[in-house]
Parts: C-alpha cells; structure tokens; sequence
C-alpha cells in the first residue's frame, strides 16, 4: 500500500514535470518567433530567480501567496466549487491582519499569531456568505464571488485611509516590526531578500490541506458532496453545510495569503488594486491537479518566472509583455499539456482503428 | 543571440527605469519620463530599457531595481511617491548606481522626519499647485462667468495639488481679473481610480448636464471618458472644454474630421520628459547634482500650460504670460495645501 | 439474404479487459432476437460497435450480405440500424418533436419545420399504437413515454434493425406488457430487433431466438421456443441457477417501521402521499405493489428523511424519527437501497472502497477522531466485495464510475446489508441485474429477515414482490388501497389493486 | 430624480451594450457545454484590433473605418479563441484553464504588438457620434430613455440579440447547440459533431466578445491600452444572472448598466452627497447578489455546462 502511494505522487510529478517542459519549449517558440534567442531568455529567466541566495529567496516569498490561493481555489474544486474570489479574500484577510498589526502593541510571536487569527477568520467569514448563498439560494458561486471581490476592493479602498492612512491616501501606514512576518534571520539567511515566515505558514498549510483531504472524515465528506451532492445527503452528509465550510476553508487560505502578501512580501496595504494572485491561484491549481503538493510546486514554478521575469527583461531585449506573454503560454501549454497524453492515445486508438477495420 | 545585452561597455551609458503601477504609455509621468530618456538616448547614444514590476509594494519595486542594478544598469530613474521607500534602501546598497527620483523624496516606511537623499541620488519634484493655478487662471479669463468642476483620479498628493492649485487660479481670477467663475463643492471629485474610462464620461456627464462648461481632469484613464463626453457634446453642437493634464492634451479632444478644433482648452503641465532627460544629460557631462532636491517649478520653467493654446484668445494668453512671470517672480504664491480650498 | 446482421468474430478491448472475445451474432430478417449475457458479459458493448460508437478491434460485420464499417451512428443510420441506449439519449428540456429530429431536422433554409415533424411523429406513434404527443416536454412525460420517444427515434430514421439495450429495466409491468405489444408489432411490420434483457420470462415472451455470451466470449445460439428459461440461465452463467426463493414460513415479531398517517408533499407541490399508514415488523418481508409514479418515491424519501413530511408521523424501533437528520435515523438502524443508483447510491469518482464506507466513515474502525483508517475501510470493503461478488478491474481502488451497472447496484446492496440494518428499505434492489446476481441479493434479502430484522422492498416488478414478500401493500394515487398475504394472493389481485380498486369493492 | 435616470439612460445603455454583446457570445459557447472565462482577454484582443485598424485607415475612410474596426475585432476574436476552443475540447483540458490563459495572454500580448506597431501600447482613435433616432425619440418616457443620444453600434447590437434569438430557439444549428449543452452524448448519437458544434459555438463567443471589446473603444473609452476592465467576468456574471437565455442576459446586462451608471454619477449628484461612498461604490454588487438570492432558486445552467466532451464515451 504504502509503495502504490509512493508510486501514484511519483506519476503525478513525472506529469508535472512533463507539462512544464512543454510549456517551457512552447515559450521557447514564442521567444524564438518575436527575435530573441531562447537560450539566453530561458537562461537569465531562470538566473533572475535562482541565482543566487537572495533571489531563492524573492522566489520564495513571491511564491507563498500564491501557495496559498492555488490551496483555496483547488480546496474549493475539490469540493465542486469554483471560488474565483480568492482576490477579495486575500483583501479582506490581509487587511485585518493588517489592522490588528497596526492597532495592537504586543510581542511579536503574540502578535503575529493574532494576526494569523484575524486573516484566517475574516477571510473565511468573506467567503461563508457566498457559501451559504450557494447552499441555500442555489446562487452560482462564480458570480457571488466576483461581486464579493469588487465589495472587498471598495471597502478596503475607503477603509484603509479612513482608519490606517499613511503617508498617502492610497496605502496604509507602515506595519511595524513586530507585525511583520519578515524576520531577521531569515532576511540573513537569503541575503537580504523579503523572504518571511509566509513560507511556513504556507508549507504548514499545504500538509494541513492534503491532510484533511486524504487522511480525514472532513475532507471524505467534502469530496462526496463535491462529486455528488444528492449521493452526500443520502449518506447522511450534511451538504449545504459541506459547501459552506468549504467557502470557508478556502476564503481562510485566502485569506491568510492576503497576510503574507500584505505583511510579508509588502509592509503596508494598498488600495486600488485587486491582488493579482487570485486570478494566478486558478492557473496554480490547475497546474497542480488541485492537489495540495501539485500546488505547491506549481507555486514555485509560477514564483521562479514572476521573479525571473525583470532579470530576463533587463539582460535581453525581451520586453515585459513579451515576458508576461511567455509565462502565460507557458501555463497554458503545461496546463493543456497535462492532457496531450490522452489527445495522442486518442489519436493513436483512431488510427489502430481505422487500420484494423480496413485489415 | 547578438542582439543580448552584453556587459556594459567601459563609456557606454545604462540607463534603465521602473514604472509604477501605469504603463509607458500612460500619457502620464511614466510615459514623460520614458520619453524623454529616449530623446536622451538619441542624443547621446544608448538605448534605455524600463521594466514593469508584477504588483505595487516596495518589494516589487525593489526587485526590479535589483534586477536593473544587476544588469549593469548606472542610471536607474523611478517615476512615483510610490518608489519613496525603495529608493531609500537601493541608495545606499547601490552606491555604485545612480537614482532620480520624480515626484517624491526618499524616505523609510511612512516616516518624512528621516529623508535622506543620498549622494547618489536626485529627488525631483514638481510644482503641480502652479501649474492647476495657471490652467485654473486660463480657463476663468477664456470663459468668463460659468460653473468649473475638477474630476480627480486617486486621492494622491500630486493630483491634490493639480486640484488645489485650481481652484486657487479660478478664485485669483475672480478676485483680480474680473471673471466670475464658480467652482461649486459637488463639482469637485476624486473618482477613485486611474482607468474607469465610463465612471469619467458619466461624471462628466452630471456636471455638463448641470451646466459645468470646463472640466480639469487630473485622472489618466478617467480623464478619457471626460474629453470622451466633451467630444461627444460638442459635436453635438453643445460647446464645453476640459482642461488637460500633465501634457499637453490638445491633440486628445478634436472634435472635427480636419483635427483641429479640440474641446481642450489648455493643459496643466509639468515637464517630466525635461527632467528625466536633463538628468540624463548631467550624467553625461558629469555634473550629476546628486544629493540634491530639484523642484521644478514656474521660476525654472519646470511647470506651465502649452506655448500653443488655440482655443485661447490672445488677449488671455498675454494675461496669463503676466501671470507666469508673477508666479516666477514670487509676487504671486500658491499654496500647496489643501487649507480651505474644496476636498 | 440469410441473415440482415451478421457480425462475426468481433474483438474489443478496453484497457485492461476484453470486453468481446470472438463473438458472433446473426440477426434474421423479421425476428426478435434476444441478447443475454451475466452483468458486463459484453452486450452493450457489442451493440455500440454494431451502432457505430466503437471500433471493433477485429471482426467483420455485414448488413445485408455487404460487408460494412460502421464509423460512427450516422452510417448505422444509414444502414437502417438504430439503437435505443440503456440510458436514454434525451435532451430534458426539448420537446419530444426535437428530441426525435434532432441530428435530421426538416427545414428550411436552416429553419427547423417542427410541424411537418410533429404530424409525422403522430402518425407513425399511431401507425404502431406509441400514444406519444410530440409537444411534451422529456422531463414532464414518464420513463415508459421517454422510452417510445426512443422507439419513435428510430422508426422516424426508417430503422430497419432496431436494438435495444434493457428497455424493461426501467419500465412498470404495464409498460413492459406495452412494450412487448409494440415489439411484436414491428417485427409484423418487417423490422428486426435484437433485444437485451436480463428476464427470461420476456426473452421467452417474444424472442424467437437467444444468443448467449459469457465474459466477452460467444456462447451460443438457441431457439428460444425449444429452450427452457433455466437452459439459458444456465448457459449464461456456467452453472444451475434456482428462481425461486426459498423461504421458510416464520412469525413477524415487533413493528420495526411504522408510517403513521403520513402525508408528503412532491416537487409539483401537490400531495403525493395522503395519510398514509403501514406497518413493518420484525423477521417479514413487506413488498410495495404500485405502479411507478403513485407515491412510492416520495414515501421512500420521507422515511429515509430526504423529504420533509407534511402531516403524521413515522416510527423507528419504537422511536419517533419525523424529524430526525438523516444520520439519526442511519444510525438508529435504517439502511436504504436507493431508486436510482448514479444519483444518489453512489460517489461514480469515489472508488469502490470509499462508496463502500459512505454510511459508516465517521464510525470506528474507520475512523478515530476525525481521521480516517485506511486499511481498516479496506478490509471491509474487500470483505464486503468478496461477499456480493462485486467485480471490479483493480479491486477496492476501482473508480465506482467504470463498474458495470449490476456490480454497482451489487456494491451498494451489500453496503446496506453490511450496515445490519434493523429496517432495510430496498428500491428496486435487482433492477438491471443478471439472474445470477438476482438470485443472490434475494437470498441475502431473505437472509435479513431470517436474522429477525424487517425488510421493506418497493418494486416494480411484481414477480419479484409475489417471490419475496410475506406481506404486500398497495399503493394507489398516493392512498393505501390494501394489503394482503404473499401466500394468500395472485398477480390478478393485486394487478386489480394496483389500477386503484379496492378488495372490498371487489368483492 | 426622474430628470436624472433620464439624463443617465443613454450611459448607461452605452455601458450595457458591450456587456450585452460579450455575455450572448458567453451564451453561445457555455449553451454549446463549454465555459469561457477568457471573455475577458477576448474583449482585450478585439478592442486591439479594432483600434489598430481603425487608427490605420481613419485618415483615409474616416468614421467608416470604425465598421472595418469592427469587423477586424470580430475576426481576431473569433481567431483567438481558437485557443480555447482547441484546449477544451479537442484536448478535453479543464476549460477554466485555457479561459485562465487566454486572460492572461491578451493584455500583454496585445500591448506588446501594439507597441511593436505602432509605437505606443496606447491607441488612440475617434468613436462614433451619438445620435437622436428620429421621430422614435419623440415617444414620451421611452424615447427619451432609449432613443436619445444613441450609438449605431446599440442598434447592431440589439439586432444580433433578435437574430440570435431566433437563431438558438428557430434553426437547426440552433437546436442542435443546445443539444450539445445539455446532453452532448444525446447529440452524438443522433449522428451530430459535437466537436464541430462547440468549435463553432466557442468562435462565435470569441467574435462576439471581441466585438464587445471594440464597442467599449468606439463608444465610451476612444483608446486600447490593454485592458477592459473586467468587463469579461462581468458578462461572465450577466450571463449566470440572466439564466442563459438571451433575453435574461438583456436584462442582466441592462440591470447592471443602470446600477453602475446610478452609483458612479452619484458622487457627483448632490442629492445622493449624504451617502458613503462606499454604499454608492458597492451598491451594484451588493444589489446584484440580493436579486440573485431572490431568483436563483431554479438555475438554468446548461447541464452539459463545463463538462468535456469524449466521442463514444458514455
Ligand atoms: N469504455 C469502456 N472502457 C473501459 N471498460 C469498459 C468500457 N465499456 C465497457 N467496459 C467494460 O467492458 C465489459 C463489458 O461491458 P458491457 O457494458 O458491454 O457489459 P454488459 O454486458 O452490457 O453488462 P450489463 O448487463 O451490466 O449491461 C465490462 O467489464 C465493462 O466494465
Ligand atoms: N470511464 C470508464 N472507465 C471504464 N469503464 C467505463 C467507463 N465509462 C463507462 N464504462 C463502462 O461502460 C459500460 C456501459 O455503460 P452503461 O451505462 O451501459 O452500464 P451498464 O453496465 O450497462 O449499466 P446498467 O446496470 O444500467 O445496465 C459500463 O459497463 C461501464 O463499465
Ligand atoms: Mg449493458
Ligand atoms: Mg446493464
């Protein structure tokens, strides 16, 4: 039993992999198509974010929100939900950890956790209503959650310089010290880079979310009513409240990653701008097959490109779009690549077929 | 392949920027900035290179001036408040490279009692309040009697200034100049972001509907959806003007086949592409004023409306000239705070 | 021309099981010839490749003494062959009109000529006795309606072989009886059927002759008049197979279940139960005689607690369950084989062990605080598959979705008895199954109640409920019409009862 | 407050009708069982096209080069989602994922050849003239409301709706579509390419879409810069509101036109001066899920909606 499990995550890696080096040559043709030698892109791509401590470093942390959204939108595949407002969670979570960091004078491992508890719970309580919409209203989540998005975007617009203004209208103060998930060590470690706590967070969070997916009743009962609602209730499975605790799993990591990114990666919030790590957390689970080690490298992967991409950019004459372009042809080929497997079985079976019945 | 950049050649210049949160073609600071490093760049031999950082905190921002410094880049100008803090730390950790900052001065996290601009380093500001104060001048004498509004992008300090500077050109205008112009508090809007081009055109829309027959859009993207809406009227046989921003807009509001009658009235302008290119230039000839905060400004011609206004009368382009040499010789002073003016 | 089909040494193969090894099969011109095979023996397989949704791996096929290659279900069009699917190939919400045009819609300039159609389709559903109306909706007619539709579909493609993959499984007596009206009209009319059914007794009916398959391979042909049902079981399963339940005589102890003048509400919120009462005790066998759509669903659901109950009450072991969760009345005893199996028996993307478990997850051995046992749940899955014979391609780890249908029905019938329920409800418990598999959840079934445990069993099929039951209730428009003892009864009575007259009346 | 709605009427009918024509694309493809959240992305590309087009033959055709900016944005739609038709159904790849690329692909790439073009990421172009419908504009209460300062582009748009309507409900393609949604294994075994019927279906909502990208150009906004402004999930949302069917989404999209209309010029209307800004900012939003919550009871959603497609398979 044990060696079948070990060889069934072996396979899923070998597909990862396999769908990241096609979307890799994929970009390759792309870098190739608008003048730019591969090689060299590819190279200072890759350099940009792992050359050296300090970019592993930037790699890390840029990878850690979106740890933690491509954990909240598979969680809520998994469980037959389609959460594409991680965004306004990430909102909403990272400005009350945020306001906590700013209001409350505390050691910092008290402080810290409080804030842990601040995204954690706001950013499931932004999630819980679209949840209940879903289960009691039937309201499609999809549509529920786009407009929760936009309403965390304009709270967060005018609370932020009502209550935390900082030096400008646009951003809050700057968190203290102590509210922040950067630590010194760790900045030594990596040489000085914004690496943080987020990245244990993160890690703890991965191994919690394939817990409770694999190993426990919770993630059992999630499951079923993801694949089959009507099968759920039947055995006695609650599934309107499956489907709220669900939201609320998933608001929760997104909420936390809106901590990470807002006293972590960043020091203060800002307003105005909807997270870009929401929208990337889709491709992330996707990329991941919505499992919680398959999002974790996919984060990577995506956190090496992000970070390699100004490098790239500054040593070719690849401009930012163009890097931009390439990175999304690369999740679309590593997505679709997934599934080049079963495209060429089919096309294989076709001919076989086609050839036996003509023999 | 050959077209990579290789190591910076021994004399060679490397002149690199980071955008903020717009784009090189936002018609804004960022795209003044950028074009004016490519004038340099014609005029004295490199090619420049920006870069757009993935998000708008420090660490973003930081990233790519790593990036740039790592690339061999010796020059690296940053357009935005936003770049305060990033400046600050890479000042003293690229001590080999130099920095221009436009539109801010550096600083650590949201504390101005500790700025320091380094040896390295430019800081650049612009007067905006005179430049609102000219346009605001301008506009009142060319129109006379009527209702203006303002309609503003984000709450950020320059387009505050662009705003109070304004309203305190209008009040001038009243006060000294005979016109009676007013600028009624409902007509004075933040409309919270750079890039809603509709939210612009049906503001501006409530406000020529309310009779407002000049509009000062200070708001990229939002900005459009005004000139949008004066077009829109004024092909329609229904006269109003917006007064442009930044630079000169004239070319943005035609309104005939010919292209030369535009709803803009003038411009407030401040003249990034003159800044980034003079800093530019003093790299080149070696008296780079590092350590120093320039602000331009009316006295160093740093600020102004267009040299071409044609949608203003002579007589009122004499008028506002005086204006200008009063503003450059001090006798006139604009404040840049927002004490007793509207938002 | 010998024959109108012949498909001869077909071969298919689906990862890692042959699902057609040689087999052969030669229609007659104007005969119904039957198909009959264990579950997942190869039938619907060898009708897709005949119907062109799969490519033989080898073997020959002719129509009409040409040999032929079925592409896709357009060339079988062509070739006169249509096919009526196991599941049926209706949009729910068309019109039965645009369900049977669709793919070959009159119309002009692109827009379609429902008329034409829809007078077309009246006078061939005339022509062969159908009484479809071509303006309902798929999803407001019954399953016997939605299953002539089907028929409708090919004989509006001029289909001259006509197949069916088990057209009774989901059909009432009545239906069934109406159905073999009709099949036999076509065949006087010229057509030809080939027929697959799991009931001898139909086979018998109206086939003339029976090809039987086992596990992919060809077994025989036979003449359906010489042959006795219990030959062709035989043949089917490789072994003596008994039909009759055998049944020692025992006295009922307590009511287990007792349904107090209840009154449900359906979807179309109309009553579809009205004070409803009935008693099931101990150690017996309570069948539900009635034909499909009079309330039997809606009386399941308030029982199991799926569905809220207007008025009454219902009574588990002596407690009051009216409002009780779901869980509760699982926990208190109550095990429930479901009507339809994909939508709520099983999780298909679960695997067999873990749809296994459903009821039981949160319990220990299979879980401990929250955390599930894995080889726990294994163990008893196995065991459980072991026992009901459950087949499947990698063992417990087998998606539910690529399970035959009578090994999922097999999985969840034994996953209900596992639960050692002290009331098991059983929805048409052998629908779709093989006799091989139907005598063995009879037995286990008997086995229930021998144990001093109450079964209550809701079929369509009456054979089954005269077979099973020690006590028969019928149900009528919602109402209780009656109940009577198996062994004091006959098919005619409670047929009489099922239509809605009442033993006294009768009398 | 009447004087009001009535002065906001043609702005927010200018706001809808991208929307409308983005979420009908949207319909096409999700009725046909495959969702496209590149809408978006696909607004993106076509408001490029139209206004590189456009701002190429302008000075020579002048406001006819908007109908070939038109045409030209139709046409890249349609080319780009190519891409997603390709990933979700001739691959069966999650059709979030490619819709997820096809966002992601559109801004940059089109800012990326725009520069290369033209020289900027930002073109700018001259829109059409609003004009009065004549004697329509008359009718009291109506013609005020929708026959006033008009684009011809809400007139093409409401006549694709009518034709679209007639299109789903009337002919064959149409029937045959919404088979493919519902039951695509239904289809194929009446001998229907469902394939085929989804590429078409999903190039159409790339057409549309991008038709709906170089409306917003050549009405409200005048320039591309590489972004709609989440105008795509925005239709994506209209589309679930108004329960897939055409005339839901009209008035889905309306709604959400007026709402949005009502809550940006109310921070200029002195009479809403009393209310946060956040209520007015929110406002759309929060009414949107309230009148979800109301009618979403019986959801409409194609059933075969999202689900990949494999011949044979049942
Ligand atoms: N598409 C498929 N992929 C893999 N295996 C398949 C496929 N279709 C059928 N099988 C397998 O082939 C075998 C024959 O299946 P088939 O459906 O033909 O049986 P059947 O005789 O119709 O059974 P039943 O009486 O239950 O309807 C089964 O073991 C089944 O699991
Ligand atoms: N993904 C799949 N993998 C393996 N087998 C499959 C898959 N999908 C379908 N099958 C097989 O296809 C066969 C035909 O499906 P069908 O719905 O006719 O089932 P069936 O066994 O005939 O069910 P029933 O009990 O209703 O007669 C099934 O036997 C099933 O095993
Ligand atoms: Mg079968
Ligand atoms: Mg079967």
């Amino acid at each position: 039993m044990k060696l079948r499990f070990k060889l069934e995550v072996k396979k899923e890696a070998v597909v990862l992999l396999l769908a990241i080096l096609l979307g890799l040559i994929a970009g390759a043709v792309f870098m190739a198509l608008t003048g730019s030698s591969p090689i060299t892109g590819y190279e200072f791509l890759f350099k940009g974010g792992l050359m050296n401590l300090e970019r592993i470093g930037n790699t890390l942390a840029t990878a850690t929100p979106l740890i933690f959204t491509g954990l909240s939108v598979a969680f809520a595949f998994r469980t037959g939900l389609f959460n594409i407002g991680a965004a306004g969670q990430m909102l909403i979570g990272g400005f009350c950890a945020t306001a906590v960091g700013l209001t409350l004078n505390l050691p910092k491992p008290m402080l810290l956790t409080l804030m842990v508890l601040a995204a954690t719970v706001s950013g499931a309580l932004w999630a819980t209503l679209p949840g209940y919409f879903k289960a009691r209203f039937n309201v499609h989540e999809v549509v529920s959650t786009i407009m929760f998005n936009w309403i965390a975007y304009w709270v967060v617009y005018y609370a932020v310089p009502a209550y935390f203004k900082g030096a400008f209208e646009t951003e809050s103060r700057y968190i203290p010290n102590d509210a922040s998930l950067r630590v010194d060590w760790m900045a030594k470690l990596f040489d000085g880079s914004y690496i943080n706590l987020g990245i244990f967070l993160a890690l703890a969070a991965v191994i919690l979310i394939a817990f409770i997916l694999n190993k426990t009743t919770l993630g059992y009962e999630l499951k079923a009513v993801g694949f089959n609602r009507f099968a759920a209730e039947y055995a006695g499975i609650n599934a309107n409240r499956g489907i709220v605790l669900s939201m609320m799993i998933a608001g929760a990591l997104a909420g936390l990653g809106g901590m990470t990114l807002y006293c972590g990666y960043a020091t203060s919030i800002q307003i105005g701008i909807l997270p870009s790590q929401g929208i990337d957390g889709i491709a992330v689970a996707l990329l991941g097959a919505n499992s919680p080690w398959g999002v974790f490298a996919a984060a990577l992967f995506f956190g090496t490109l992000y970070s390699g991409k100004g490098f790239m950019n500054a040593m070719t004459n690849i401009p930012p779009e163009i890097a931009d372009t390439i990175i999304a042809t690369i999740i679309y080929f590593a997505a679709t690549s997934v599934l080049i497997e079963k495209f060429v079985d089919k096309m294989k079976r076709r001919l076989k077929g086609a050839n036996s019945s003509c023999g | 392949g050959s077209q990579d950049a290789k190591a910076p050649a021994a004399n060679k210049l490397m002149v690199g920027m980071v955008t903020d949160s717009g784009t090189i073609d936002d018609r804004s600071f960022n795209q003044g900035t950028w074009e004016g490093l490519v004038k340099a760049g014609k005029d004295f031999g490199f090619s420049p290179k920006y870069l757009r950082p993935a998000g708008t905190t420090q660490a973003d921002y930081d990233k790519e001036i790593t990036n740039l410094h790592d690339a061999g880049y010796t020059l690296i100008v940053t357009p935005g408040f936003k770049f305060e803090n990033s400046i600050y730390t890479a000042q003293e950790r690229y001590a080999d490279t130099k920095f221009v900052l436009i539109d801010g001065v550096p600083h650590p996290g949201s504390d101005y009692s500790k700025i320091k601009v380094g040896k390295n380093t430019v800081s650049i500001n612009f007067a905006e309040h005179e430049a609102g104060f000219l346009a605001g001048v301008a506009a009142a004498l060319q129109i006379k009697h009527g209702d203006f509004g303002f309609i503003g992008g984000m709450e950020i300090p320059a387009v505050q200034r662009y705003n109070w500077g304004f309203q305190q050109g209008v009040k001038y205008a009243n006060a000294n100049l005979g016109t009676s112009i007013s600028l009624k508090a409902e007509n004075v809007i933040y409309q919270g972001t750079f890039n809603d081009v509709a939210a612009g055109q049906q503001i501006a829309a409530q406000m020529y509907d309310r009779g407002v027959t000049v509009i000062f859009a200070a708001a990229g993207g939002v900005g459009v959806g005004v000139i949008n809406e004066a077009v829109s009227r004024t092909k329609a046989g229904k006269q109003v003007w917006v007064v442009g921003v930044d630079v000169d807009q004239y070319a943005q509001g035609y309104y005939d086949s010919a292209k030369t009658k535009s709803v803009i009235l003038t411009s407030a302008m401040k003249y990034v592409d003159q800044a980034s290119y003079d800093m530019v230039k003093s790299v080149k000839e070696g008296n780079f004023p590092g350590g120093q905060t320039l602000t331009f400004n009316a006295k160093n011609n740093g600020i102004g409306i267009p040299a071409k206004n044609p949608n203003l009368s002579d007589d009122v382009a004499a008028k506002v000239a005086e204006v200008f040499k009063k503003l450059q010789s001090g006798a006139i002073q604009v404040s840049d705070k927002g004490d007793g003016l509207i938002k | 021309m010998e024959y109108v089909v012949e498909m001869r040494g077909i071969r298919k193969e689906f990862v890692g099981i042959v699902a057609n090894d040689d087999i052969t099969l030669n229609v007659r011109q104007g005969e119904i010839h039957a198909l009959l095979g264990e579950n997942g023996a190869g039938k619907s397989t060898l009708m897709s490749i005949l119907f062109g949704l799969y490519q033989p791996d080898k073997g020959v096929i002719r129509v009409r003494d040409r040999e032929v290659q079925i592409s896709n279900p357009n060339v079988a069009n062509d070739l006169g062959i249509g096919m009526v699917h196991q599941h049926f190939q209706l949009v729910h919400n068309f019109t039965i009109t645009e369900n049977i045009v669709l793919g070959q819609e009159p119309n002009r300039f692109g827009v379609v000529n429902t008329v034409n159609a829809a007078k077309r389709i009246r006078e061939l559903s005339e022509r062969y006795g159908l009484n479809v109306d071509p303006d309902a909706k798929i999803e407001d007619v019954s399953v016997g309606m939605q299953q002539r539709v089907e028929i409708l579909k090919m004989l509006y493609r001029d289909a001259e072989v006509l197949i069916f993959d088990e057209p009774t499984a989901v059909l009432t007596p009545q239906e069934i009886t109406e159905l073999m009206k009709i099949m036999k009209g076509l065949v006087a009319e010229g057509k030809s059927i080939i027929l697959i059914t799991h009931k001898l007794k139909e086979i018998k009916a109206v086939a003339d002759r029976c090809t039987v398959i086992r596990r992919g391979k060809y077994i025989g042909t036979v003449d359906v008049a010489a042959t006795s049902e219990k030959q062709m079981a035989e043949m089917m399963v490789g072994r003596q197979v008994s039909f009759k339940v055998a049944k020692e005589d025992r006295a009922p102890g307590d009511v287990l279940l007792k349904v107090d003048n209840l009154t449900v509400i359906n979807n179309r919120k109309v009553e579809a139960l009205k004070n409803f009462s009935l008693e099931v005790r101990a150690g017996e066998i309570v069948g539900l005689a009635g034909v499909d759509g009079n309330g039997q669903t809606e009386l399941v659901e308030a029982i199991t607690g799926l569905r809220k109950v207007e008025k009454g009450h219902i009574w588990l072991n002596g407690a009051d369950i009216t409002h009780r969760s779901i869980k509760e009345r699982i926990n208190a005893g109550l095990a429930h084989v479901p009507e339809d199996r994909q939508k709520r028996g099983l999780v298909l993307d679960y695997t067999v062990e873990d749809n296994l478990v459903l009821e039981v997850y949160d319990r220990e051995p299979f879980s401990k605080g929250g955390l599930l046992n894995r080889e726990a749940i294994r163990d008893y899955s196995r065991r459980i598959m072991e026992n009901f014979d459950v087949r499947a391609a990698q063992g417990s780890i087998t998606k539910a979705r690529s399970l035959s249908g009578g090994n999922q029905q097999k999985a969840i019938v034994g996953r209900e008895i596992n639960l050692a329920p002290r009331v098991l409800i059983a929805v048409q418990p052998t629908r779709g199954l093989d006799v091989g598999s139907i005598e063995y959840i009879h037995k286990r079934l008997v086995e229930q109640r021998d144990a001093g445990y109450a079964v209550f069993l809701i079929s369509l099929e009456l054979d089954e409920i005269l077979n099973l039951s020690d006590r028969i209730a019928i149900i009528s428009h919602g109402e209780l019409i009656g109940s009577v003892n198996a062994a004091e009864t006959d098919e005619n009575e409670i047929g009489l009862m099922m239509a809605g007259i009442r033993k006294e009346e009768k009398a | 407050m009447w004087l009001i709605f009535q002065q906001i009427s043609p702005y927010a009918v200018a706001y809808t009708i991208p929307l409308l024509i983005t979420a009908l694309g949207g319909l096409y493809s999700e009725r046909s069982g495959v969702v496209n959240i590149g809408l978006e992305g696909l607004m993106v590309v076509g408001s490029f096209a139209g206004a590189f087009t456009i701002s190429i033959l302008q000075p020579t055709l002048h406001s006819n080069a908007l109908w070939f900016g038109l045409l030209a944005a139709i046409l890249a739609g349609a080319l780009f989602s190519l891409l997603h038709a390709f990933a979700s159904i001739s691959l069966n790849a999650d059709q979030v994922i490619s819709g997820t690329a096809i966002n992601m692909i559109a801004g940059a790439l089109t800012v990326f050849i725009a520069r290369h073009l033209t020289g900027s990421g930002n073109i700018e172009i001259e829109g059409f003239t609003r004009f009065n419908v004549p004697f329509l504009d008359r009718i009291p209460v109506i013609g005020a409301l929708f026959f006033t300062n008009t684009y011809a582009t809400t007139w093409l748009v409401l006549a694709i709706l009518a034709v679209s309507y007639f299109i789903l409900y009337k002919t064959v393609f149409g029937l045959r579509l919404r088979a493919c949604g519902e039951y695509p294994q239904a289809a194929d075994s009446a001998g229907i390419n469902v394939y085929r019927i989804r590429y078409i279906a999903v190039t159409i909502s790339g057409a549309f879409a991008g038709l709906g990208g170089a409306i917003v150009l050549v009405t409200y906004s005048g320039e591309f810069n590489g972004t709609v402004f989440g105008l795509g999930f925005l239709a994506l949302a209209a589309l679930i509101f108004g329960q897939w069917k055409p005339l839901g989404i009209l008035g889905a999209t309306l709604f959400f036109g007026f709402a949005s209309t009502i809550a940006n010029v109310s921070q200029a209307t002195p009479i809403f001066a009393s209310i946060p800004d956040v209520v007015l900012k929110t406002f759309p939003y929060v009414i949107t899920l309230f009148v979800l919550v109301l009618f979403s009871k019986t959801s409409q959603a194609p059933r075969a909606s999202g689900q990949p497609f494999e011949h044979g398979k049942r």
